[in-house]
Formats: C-alpha cells, sequence, structure tokens
C-alpha cells in the first residue's frame, strides 16, 4: 500500500493496549469482501481508525504465466482477470497488442467491441449495485433484479461467444466469431427492455432514505487525492473528474456516438452507486446506436496469423475504459511468439489503494460499504 | 377438535348439540376442559396451567416451522425466484429437512468458550419469548394465563432477551460475536422505550394492563361496519407504526438486524454457534417476531376481533392467525425491500424520532379523548384529521429536518463537457 | 420536493410489484427448475473438448494425426497427445494416447482454433460430476472421441462449414494438388464461425 | 466460587430475577414486573455493558481468593441474614397483608393512584434527581473537542492546494 505518512497512524499505534481497541480481521473468509480479500481492521467502538488490506490470497501468476505463453495463449486468461467483464479486459489486451503489431481491425468488429464492452459494463454495473447494496444489508432483493437482468446479457454472451463468463472473444485484428443470426435482434431486445430494469431499480433504492442516510458522505474520497491515487473509472468520476477514456482517447469508434459522462460532486459512495446507474443509462443509448449502424464485413483481419504470433519488437500500451476504471496492457516484445515483459494495470487494485483513506473514522458497517462501492474483483486484483 | 362432529362435548360430561359455529369457536376450550376433566383433582390445576403452555408452543412450534419456508417463499417472489419447492407439496416441508440438518449438524464450541453460558444462552435466548407468548390472547377466552399485568409481563420477560444475547456475545470469545452483542444490547435497549411508550397508548386508552381487557376493548363497530379497532383512529394508526418500526428492531428483524448484520460482523453473537442451538437462537428470533406481532395485534387490530359483523362466524382464533399472518408477512416484505441501518442511525432513529413521537403519539390521544365530546355534525372528521395531522406532520417535518440536517437526500448530477 | 419516507414507499411498491409480478410476468422469471427443466444450449456454446471421428469406427476414424500443434498452443498445458507407431517403430498419423484433464481445461477453445484438421471440437455437455476427482476428469481417447454427427447437432452452421471445407481438400487431394488446398487455407484455423 | 465478573454480574441478574418472583408470589404482580424489567433489563445490562466495554484484564476476574476474603464475605452473608431474620420475626401480619392465597397486596392501580397522590413529591423528586444525574452523566460523556474521527479526518486530509504527493513526502521526512 502506499504510505501516506506517520502521524495518524503513529497515533494509533502509541495508544497503547487499553485504548479501547479491537483488532478485527475482515476477512479473508468475512461474507462481504468480494473475494478472498483481507481487510485488518482496528476499532475503537464501531468506529475504524487504522484499516490494513491485505490481499494476494488469488494471485495466480498471471503477468509471468503470459511471458511464458503465446500471446494468444494469454487471451483466456485475461478473462480471468476480472471474471465480471472478461469481454472487456479481452478488448484492452486486443488493444495493445495491436498497437504492438500494428493491426488494423474492421469496422464490423470495432462495432461488436463497442457492443460487448457496453453490453458488459451494463451487467457490470447492475451487479455491483446488486453487491453494494446487499453489503447494505438489502437481503440479496438489488442483487436479484441485477442477477436477473445479467442473466439475459449472459445469454447473449453465450450465444455470440460460446460462453458466459470466460469469453474468451477479441482476436488481434478483430473478433473470434461473427454475431450468429438473430443475435443483433435479440441484442436490440435486451437494450430496449434494459431501462425498464434501471428505472425499477432507481425506484427501489436510489431515493430509499436508508440508502442515503448509509451512502451519502460515507467514504468520501477528495478530488485531490482521487486524481493522485490514479483512480479511475466511475470511483474517479465521482470525485468530481469528468475523465473517462471513451471520450480521451476516442478509441475502437466511440466518437461516432452521442454520450454524456455524468459526474458526482461529493465523492461517496452514494456518487459512486449513482453514477453508475446514469452510466448505465448512457450505455443503453451508445448500445442502441451501435446495433442501429453496425455495418456489414469481416470480423477479423484475415491476413493476422493464430499460430507462430511474433510482433515485432517494440513496446505498448493499450487501454480503454473498462466498467471499473482504466484497464491497461503493457507489453514489451522482443520479436518472440511471447512477450517479454507484460504488464497489466487492473482498475480494482489501483481504485483499492485509496479505501484507507476512506475507511478511517467511518463505521465498521460502513467498511464494506465503501469496499463494494469501489466495485473490486480479487482476480484483478491479485491477478 | 372433537371428532364426534356436530354433537359435542360441551366440557365434562354435557353432551349437547351445537352449531358449527360454536363448535370452532369453542372447541379447544370444551377439549381443554374434557382433557382436565379425566384427571384427579390435584392435577386439575397443574393441567389446566400445562395443557395451553404444550398447545400454545405446538402451535408456535408449527408456525414457526411455516414460517420459515414461507419466509423463503416470499423473499424468493419478491426476488423473481421461487425458494424452496422441493421438499414435500411446492416445499412447504422443507422446515422439517431444515430442522433434521439442524439436529444432525455438529455442535461446535470454541475452544476458548465458556462452555456454559455459551450454552445457557440459546436456552436463555428462547425461554422467555415462550413465556411472553403465554399472555396474548388468541381467542375468545384462549388465552395461557390472563394476568392483570400481562402488557407488564410481556415487556418484563421480554428483557431477558438482551440477557441472553450477551451471555451468547460474551462467551463465544469472538469479536464479531461481542461486538454483535454490544450492537444487540444498545439496540434492544434503545427500542424497548419506544415499544412500550406506543403501548402506553393503548393503556391508556383501554384503562387496563390486561391484554384480554384491551382486546375487550375494542369491540364492537362504529356506524356498524367500521371494527373499533385501535387502529382505526389516528393515535392507533401512529401507534401502530411507531409499534411496528419498534418491534422490528426489538426483534431484530430487518431493517434493523444490525446484530447479526451478516454482511458485517457475520452473524453477530451467533456467530460461534451452529447446529441446534443455532437452531435455538434461530426458534427464539422467530418466536419473538411472532410475539411482537402477536401484541401488535392485540393491541392495534383488535386482536381476535373479526374486521365485519358479518364475519364473525368465523372462529375468533382464525381471525387472530389471518392477522398474525399478515403481520409475519409485512416482516418478511421489510426484509426483502430495505437495507440494514448503521448503528449510529439505528440509535439515533430510536431516540430522536421514535421516542419523541411516541411521547406526542400519547398527547395526541389524549387530545382524541378529549375531542370525543364533539357533537356538531361532521364532528367525527373534523377530530379524525385534527388528530392525524397533529402526529403525522411533526412526524413528517422532525423526519425531514433529521434528513437535512445531516444532508441527506436526493441529488442532481452534472455531465463532464 | 419529495416527503420523507417516499423512497422507502416507493421502494415497498416496487418490490411487491416483483412480488406479484413474477406469478404473472414471464420476462421477470429467469430461473429454471434445473434437472427437470433444460435450458437448450445456443450453437456456440462451448464446454469441454471432444475428438471427432468419421465413419464408425472411434478408433480408426478419428481425424487427429496427432500432430501436437493443439498440445503446444493450449495455454494451461491440459493436452497430452502420444503419437502411434505401426510395427516397424515409426510414428502414424494417428495418436495413441489422447488424453485431456478438464479439470485443468479452461475451455478457451484456442486447440479448435490451431487445429488444422478439423479433429477437435467442443462439446457442450456440462454434467461432468465425477466421483474420482482425479482419474474421472482425465478424459482418454474413448472418451474423447465423438461421430461427426454428434458434431453436426451440436454445431449444425459451423459443421456444414466444415463440412463442405473437408470434402474440397478431399477432392483436392485425389486429384492431387494437395498444396493448392494449403494455399487456400484461411489464416485463421477456425473455419467456422457462422455467416 | 466465580471469579469471573462477568459470571458474577449474571448471578447477580438471577438472584434479581428471584426476588421479582418472590414478588409476584407474594401477590405483588406489578411490583414483580417491575423488578424484572428495571433490575434484569436495565440495571443488569447497565453493569454487563460497563463489563463489555472495560478493558482492563485484570478487572475482569478476581485472581486471588485468600482465606481473608472467605471470612469477609461469609461474615457479610451471615449478617445479612441475621438482619433479614430478625426483621422476619419481629413483623407480624405479613400473611394478612395480602399473600399469595389473598386477593392482590396492591392494584395497580392503587399503585399509581398512591404514586400520583400521596408520594407524588417524593416520586416527583426522585425522578428529577434520576433525570439530573443521566443529564449529568450525558455531559460526562461527551468529549471536549471535536470526536476523534471528525478531528482527525481534517487533520490529516489534505487540504485544497495540497495534494497526495505533498503529504506523503511529509510523511516521510518526519
Amino acid at each position: 500500500m502506499i504510505d501516506r505518512g506517520g502521524s495518524r497512524r503513529d497515533e494509533c499505534e502509541a495508544g497503547g493496549e487499553d485504548a479501547g481497541r479491537l483488532e478485527v480481521s475482515m476477512g479473508p473468509q468475512h461474507p462481504s469482501t468480494h473475494g478472498v480479500f483481507r481487510m485488518d481492521v482496528v476499532l475503537e467502538g464501531e468506529t475504524v481508525v487504522r484499516l490494513k488490506p491485505v490481499f494476494g490470497y488469488l494471485h495466480r501468476n498471471h503477468e509471468k504465466i503470459a511471458e511464458q505463453t503465446t500471446y494468444l495463449g494469454s487471451m483466456p486468461y485475461t478473462d480471468r482477470l476480472d471474471y465480471f467483464c472478461s469481454l472487456t479486459s479481452n478488448w484492452a489486451y486486443a488493444l495493445a497488442v495491436e498497437k504492438l503489431a500494428g493491426l488494423a481491425v474492421p469496422e464490423r468488429a470495432e462495432y461488436l467491441r463497442v457492443i460487448t464492452a457496453e453490453l458488459t459494463r451494463l451487467q457490470n454495473h447492475a451487479c455491483q449495485m446488486g453487491f453494494m447494496l446487499q453489503d447494505l444489508g438489502a437481503m440479496g432483493t438489488p442483487m436479484m433484479y441485477a442477477f436477473r437482468e445479467r442473466e439475459k446479457i449472459l445469454d447473449l454472451f453465450e450465444s455470440l461467444t460460446g460462453s458466459r463468463m470466460m469469453c474468451n472473444y477479441m482476436r488481434f485484428g478483430g473478433c473470434r466469431a461473427d454475431a450468429p443470426a438473430g443475435w443483433i435482434e435479440a441484442a436490440r431486445g435486451v437494450v430496449g427492455d434494459f431501462p425498464r430494469f434501471l428505472d425499477e431499480y432507481e425506484a427501489l433504492l436510489a431515493t430509499n432514505e436508508i440508502v442515503m442516510a448509509r451512502t451519502q458522505g460515507v467514504g468520501v474520497l477528495p478530488r485531490d487525492l482521487a486524481i493522485n491515487a490514479s483512480a479511475s473509472g466511475p470511483v474517479l468520476r465521482a470525485s468530481g473528474v469528468g475523465y473517462d477514456i471513451r471520450k480521451t482517447d476516442r478509441y475502437g469508434v466511440y466518437d461516432r456516438f452521442d454520450f454524456r459522462v455524468p459526474v458526482g460532486d461529493h465523492g461517496d459512495c452514494y456518487d459512486r452507486f449513482m453514477l453508475r446507474l446514469l452510466e448505465m443509462r448512457e450505455s443503453v443509448k451508445i448500445l442502441e446506436a451501435a446495433l442501429e449502424q453496425i455495418p456489414a464485413g469481416p470480423v477479423i483481419d484475415g491476413k493476422v496469423k493464430l499460430r507462430n504470433f511474433k510482433p515485432r519488437a517494440g513496446e505498448a500500451y493499450g487501454r480503454i475504459e473498462g466498467p471499473k476504471g482504466e484497464i491497461g496492457f503493457y507489453l514489451i516484445s522482443d520479436g518472440s511468439a511471447s512477450p517479454y515483459r507484460y504488464r497489466v494495470r487492473p482498475p480494482s487494485l489501483i481504485n483499492l489503494t485509496a479505501l484507507e483513506e476512506m475507511c478511517l473514522g467511518q463505521k465498521v458497517a460502513d467498511v464494506v460499504v465503501i469496499l463494494g462501492s469501489i466495485d473490486i474483483v480479487l482476480g484483478e486484483v491479485d491477478r | 377438535m372433537n371428532m364426534e362432529g356436530i354433537l359435542a362435548l360441551t366440557g365434562w360430561g354435557g353432551l349437547r348439540w351445537v352449531g358449527p359455529v360454536e363448535l370452532f369457536e369453542r372447541g379447544p376450550v370444551w377439549l381443554r376442559d374434557w382433557a382436565v376433566g379425566w384427571l384427579p383433582e390435584g392435577a386439575k390445576v397443574w393441567a389446566e396451567g400445562l395443557i395451553p403452555a404444550v398447545a400454545v408452543l405446538a402451535v408456535f412450534g408449527l408456525l414457526f416451522g411455516l414460517a420459515t419456508v414461507a419466509e423463503r417463499k416470499l423473499l424468493g417472489r419478491i426476488q423473481n425466484r421461487p425458494g424452496p419447492n422441493r421438499v414435500g407439496p411446492y416445499g412447504w416441508l422443507q422446515f422439517a429437512a431444515d430442522g433434521v440438518k439442524m439436529l444432525t449438524k455438529e455442535d461446535v464450541v470454541p475452544r476458548s468458550a465458556d462452555r456454559v453460558l455459551h450454552f445457557l444462552a440459546p436456552i436463555v435466548m428462547l425461554a422467555p419469548v415462550a413465556l411472553s407468548l403465554a399472555v396474548i390472547p388468541y381467542g375468545r377466552d384462549l388465552v395461557a394465563a390472563d394476568p392483570r399485568c400481562g402488557l407488564l409481563f410481556f415487556f418484563a420477560v421480554g428483557s431477558a432477551a438482551e440477557v441472553a444475547a450477551f451471555m451468547a456475545g460474551w462467551s463465544s470469545r469472538n469479536k464479531y460475536s461481542l461486538l454483535g452483542a454490544m450492537r444487540a444490547i444498545a439496540q434492544m435497549i434503545s427500542y424497548e422505550l419506544p415499544l412500550v411508550l406506543s403501548a402506553l397508548t393503548v393503556v391508556m386508552m383501554a384503562g387496563s394492563l390486561s391484554l384480554v381487557e384491551i382486546v375487550e376493548a375494542q369491540s364492537g363497530y362504529w356506524w356498524g361496519v367500521i371494527p373499533r379497532w385501535h387502529v382505526m383512529t389516528p393515535w392507533g394508526l401512529a401507534g401502530l407504526l411507531l409499534f411496528m418500526a419498534a418491534a422490528a428492531a426489538a426483534s431484530n428483524r430487518a431493517p434493523f438486524d444490525l446484530p447479526e448484520g451478516e454482511s458485517e460482523i457475520i452473524g453477530g453473537f451467533m456467530t460461534e454457534y451452529s447446529g441446534f442451538k443455532y437452531a435455538i437462537f434461530f426458534m427464539g428470533e422467530y418466536f419473538g417476531m411472532f410475539a411482537v406481532s402477536g401484541l401488535a395485534v392485540t393491541l392495534f387490530l383488535g386482536g381476535w376481533q373479526a374486521p365485519l359483523a358479518v364475519l364473525e362466524a368465523a372462529p375468533s382464533y382464525g381471525w387472530f392467525f389471518l392477522k398474525l399472518g399478515v403481520m409475519i408477512a409485512w416482516f418478511i416484505w421489510v426484509r426483502g425491500t430495505l437495507p440494514r441501518l448503521r448503528v449510529d442511525h439505528l440509535l439515533n432513529f430510536g431516540w430522536k424520532y421514535l421516542l419523541p413521537l411516541g411521547a406526542l403519539n400519547l398527547l395526541v390521544a389524549m387530545v382524541w379523548r378529549g375531542l370525543g365530546g364533539w357533537a356538531f355534525p361532521g364532528a367525527g372528521a373534523v377530530r379524525w384529521l385534527a388528530c392525524l395531522a397533529m402526529i403525522g406532520l411533526p412526524a413528517i417535518l422532525w423526519g425531514r429536518l433529521l434528513m437535512r440536517s445531516r444532508g441527506w437526500g436526493p441529488r442532481v448530477y452534472r455531465y463532464a463537457s | 420536493m419529495s416527503v420523507e419516507g417516499a423512497g422507502l414507499i416507493r421502494g415497498f411498491i416496487e418490490t411487491g410489484r416483483n412480488l406479484v409480478g413474477s406469478y404473472v410476468d414471464p420476462r421477470r422469471w429467469v430461473t429454471v427448475q434445473y434437472p427437470e427443466e433444460r435450458r437448450a444450449t445456443p450453437e456456440n456454446s462451448r464446454v469441454y473438448p471432444f475428438l471427432v471421428y468419421d465413419g464408425a469406427d472411434p478408433e480408426e476414424g478419428l481425424r487427429c494425426v496427432s500432430c501436437k500443434i493443439c498440445e503446444k498452443e493450449c495455454p494451461p498445458q491440459c493436452i497430452y497427445i502420444v503419437p502411434a507407431q505401426d510395427e516397424r517403430g515409426r510414428p502414424r498419423k494417428h495418436p495413441a494416447i489422447f488424453d485431456i484433464d478438464i479439470s485443468v481445461c479452461m475451455s478457451c477453445q484456442i486447440c479448435v482454433e490451431v487445429c488444422p484438421f478439423d479433429s477437435i471440437k467442443m462439446d457442450q455437455a456440462y454434467a461432468w460430476d465425477r466421483e474420482d476427482r482425479f482419474g474421472g476428469l482425465l478424459l482418454h481417447k474413448a472418451d474423447l472421441a465423438r461421430p461427426n454427427r454428434y458434431y453436426r447437432e451440436l454445431h449444425p452452421a459451423e459443421a456444414r462449414v466444415v463440412d463442405e471445407h473437408l470434402a474440397r481438400e478431399r477432392e483436392l487431394r485425389e486429384s492431387g494438388v494437395r498444396a493448392a488446398v494449403r494455399a487456400s487455407l484461411p489464416g485463421s484455423g477456425e473455419p467456422g464461425g457462422g455467416t | 466460587m466465580l471469579r469471573r465478573l462477568v459470571h458474577c454480574a449474571l448471578c447477580w441478574t438471577l438472584s434479581m430475577a428471584g426476588v421479582a418472583g418472590l414478588y409476584i408470589l407474594a401477590g405483588a404482580e406489578f411490583l414483580g414486573l417491575a423488578q424484572l424489567i428495571v433490575y434484569v433489563g436495565a440495571v443488569a445490562i447497565l453493569i454487563v455493558f460497563a463489563i463489555l466495554l472495560t478493558q482492563r484484564r485484570e478487572l475482569l476476574s478476581i485472581e486471588r481468593l485468600t482465606a481473608g476474603s472467605w471470612v469477609t464475605g461469609v461474615a457479610v452473608a451471615g449478617l445479612v441474614a441475621g438482619c433479614l431474620w430478625i426483621g422476619l420475626a419481629y413483623t407480624r401480619g405479613l400473611g394478612g397483608a395480602g399473600g399469595a392465597s389473598g386477593g392482590p397486596a396492591l392494584e395497580t392501580r392503587e399503585l399509581g393512584e398512591l404514586l400520583m397522590g400521596r408520594y407524588v413529591v417524593a416520586f416527583e423528586v426522585a425522578g428529577l434527581v434520576l433525570t439530573v444525574a443521566l443529564i449529568g452523566a450525558v455531559i460526562l460523556a461527551l468529549p471536549f473537542e471535536q470526536p476523534r474521527e471528525a478531528s482527525g479526518r481534517r487533520a490529516d486530509r489534505p487540504a485544497a492546494g495540497e495534494g497526495w504527493d505533498a503529504r506523503r513526502q511529509g510523511g516521510q521526512g518526519a
């Protein structure tokens, strides 16, 4: 973790044993840590005075494995980084390799990438909100509603990519397979139904007094800290920074769509929660336009070799606006079949670095809410 | 129920023809008298106490089983899934399977736990709650015990639950248990007051602490149609809402289920319990919910009184259990809808919101009684609305003030240029 | 300006609507009662690989020539191949051992994509519960072999393309222009993927 | 003997519940139930809560029970028993006032009327004293400065101009 100076920590440690403190290890079997994650929390009553995130329980050596295997062989592993958003991880990795090898992507594939990425965003945000409400103690109801919608999107993924979660769909220079017959129409139906779910969610939760009381003013991440901690995605935007890679990089064909980037002013859990709701509404707009405009044509550059793929020596960094924030892959090629260096910039991990800052002074019950509002997936944090 | 059909034993030895209405209404009482009649003189006084006790425990034991299934099914439906549907017809025997599972599970006691207290805590939790079921009138003449201070008895025995929570939390030697116990105690103490205060309103209006008399005070109908239940008055309506909020907290139900808030402190004071001890805690919790629901029905919803004169043909205990079922469904609905409060919000809500409103409601009840003398045309409606405004407007305004003073409210979001 | 408490009531209305809606609105009902009801898997669905054989004999008809490309490309290295030998000890174009450890396999389909002979395809059978967690999940050649008919049932559109492609290849081979076939093969190893 | 403070507190609770039972058996139903509410429901909880909040381990268990403490304990118990015995022996008409056989010792209504009529001054004074004690306790419990979480946050939180890096360097330098 980032060392953030001594003053408060020293003060906490100097408190001695009978300062009424209780050390609690939340995790790794705690029900609300979203995976195997541990927080060593020091409590005064129920107030958090120190919090140390401990992770690495799910470390699978992803980056070193990638340096041993072929470029293509890493693609299915990227599915398993953020297992909620395999398609965006796929895309970021494909983008990095395409930059490295100088490949162009057919237009239809670009559209398919946008469509799958935005569908991923929809289901990720829906589920994140559901999980967060679950952490708030909402007995699974919002989560089940989110899962109900997610099922429909996963069905789309399954008929497009063959798998519901581990899609392994993007390839260097395009997408693995074209949409099967009727898929675009089915996607249109799902996207058309989605606002109904958003309205339902909003009615259930957005003005719920308990949700407001539990999340407003809780886990505030100030603007400067958000920028300096290199936060990204909804966590950064909730702190008042209108930074969205879809707008700044205009990668893919995002410049062809009209969408807005919602920004929060308070940087608290409620802002992070509501921003995801608003982002989903924008994603629906993108999806409707993309499904309307998608051109015919090939979905992959036929000249790209699958086997013995050896990009020229060099380095590249490909990044996209994943649902959780900036997901990026940094690759160094020495001209061989596997990357010389392979590095993931996981948004979950980097957003998590500000966790202690957000949690200090809050109640122990808020810790799980704050953690839920950051939206982490341990597969990506630990890699 | 008597098997002779319409020709029934009315008490010991008295055979006579009775109609089905009377049979169902009086049947349980006759059955008890009949059974007691067999016994020798010395045993009669014991049997008269034991038989109702066993009957109450049996009925509520079954209800506990059914309520767990109903809760899971209703929650499932709220969440668009079917809920348990495998064991028995439509899954209604799920509780039996759960019971067997609980009974055969290993009973794990932490090594450093205080074994005696750890063992006693579930019993101390369940026993007083079961005791409090004794004073609730389930039907006409159907009450296990009718002490003169029935309501006081209810709250008095209920206070042992706090001790049980403490015993469980402390003896487990687990930090989460300790946190849960502290939360449980703080919560139960805080919410006992608004609970008692809203019940006090009824006591004041009915002029009795006996629950049987409180139910009888609610008999009759206004203009022959509207039952004279307390909930039909403004103070009764407000009292019911306050009572239900406080009751949810006192029985650790959502959204006040902080003592076991599973997303925060795992299982609270029940973290280290497993197997049958856990089942007893669970049972105590449900019995507590039944008890406060039954009390709410008794205090505000007319107890076993039928809602309409023509419906009085149905047995009175049927009405009671119907109302109890509605209450339980309400608790389940709340659980399926609301997120949990935080501990400081909970205490603030109890002390700063429910308690003042409970006191105000007492005042409103007095005003209601004072305005009873009005005799001009439309006086009833004016009285009703005036009293409702007296409690409703402060409730809304005070709530708004409390929310706004902390800056809580809906927000408007901007978009990056 | 909303009244405090209205948000809670809105929530109650919403869950109440779902409670009732779960009985009447099929769109709210996404679960199926699994062992009795099974949802049809879409054509693209994939679980674990199997080996395709032509004709009637699952041993001799295997398309696999034990070229070991899939073994090499498999990211988690769950394929193990030993080529068969003829009686004089020379390697045959046939696997003696073809094992897939599906407890390791991550269903990524890369073996299918890289196979130049269309001999390994993705199965859709997902119920792989076994009593033996080690041996039971190590599939051997005999467990993996499936007739081409099975492949056609699972992936009809893809199989049509593959069958056409194989027929053309066989035609060309028979007319002795094998080199031309190689040249005409697309860069992508997977000829399928729909239309 | 019980060495754990918690056990002692719980036993005390049990004996209070027993006293309540005695009241009820003596026909003073209201008094008994009030005893249960006040002592089991409130005072006992207060005590165990205080124990929960006490962090000093040595206070939570009585390590050494010397012969002297045994003697003292027995002596105190004997003294109390003797006083009770003398009191009971020289009081006449305990059964006559009500008791389990007769009617209620005191109707709840009468009790209320006595408290609100004859003894209203004493009752109200007691109430006032308790309220003053309550307010005093609240004032004592109030922190003199800002609560820790508020002040702590503000002190360590970077001001608008100051940033993460500035604070980090400061922290490392210190």
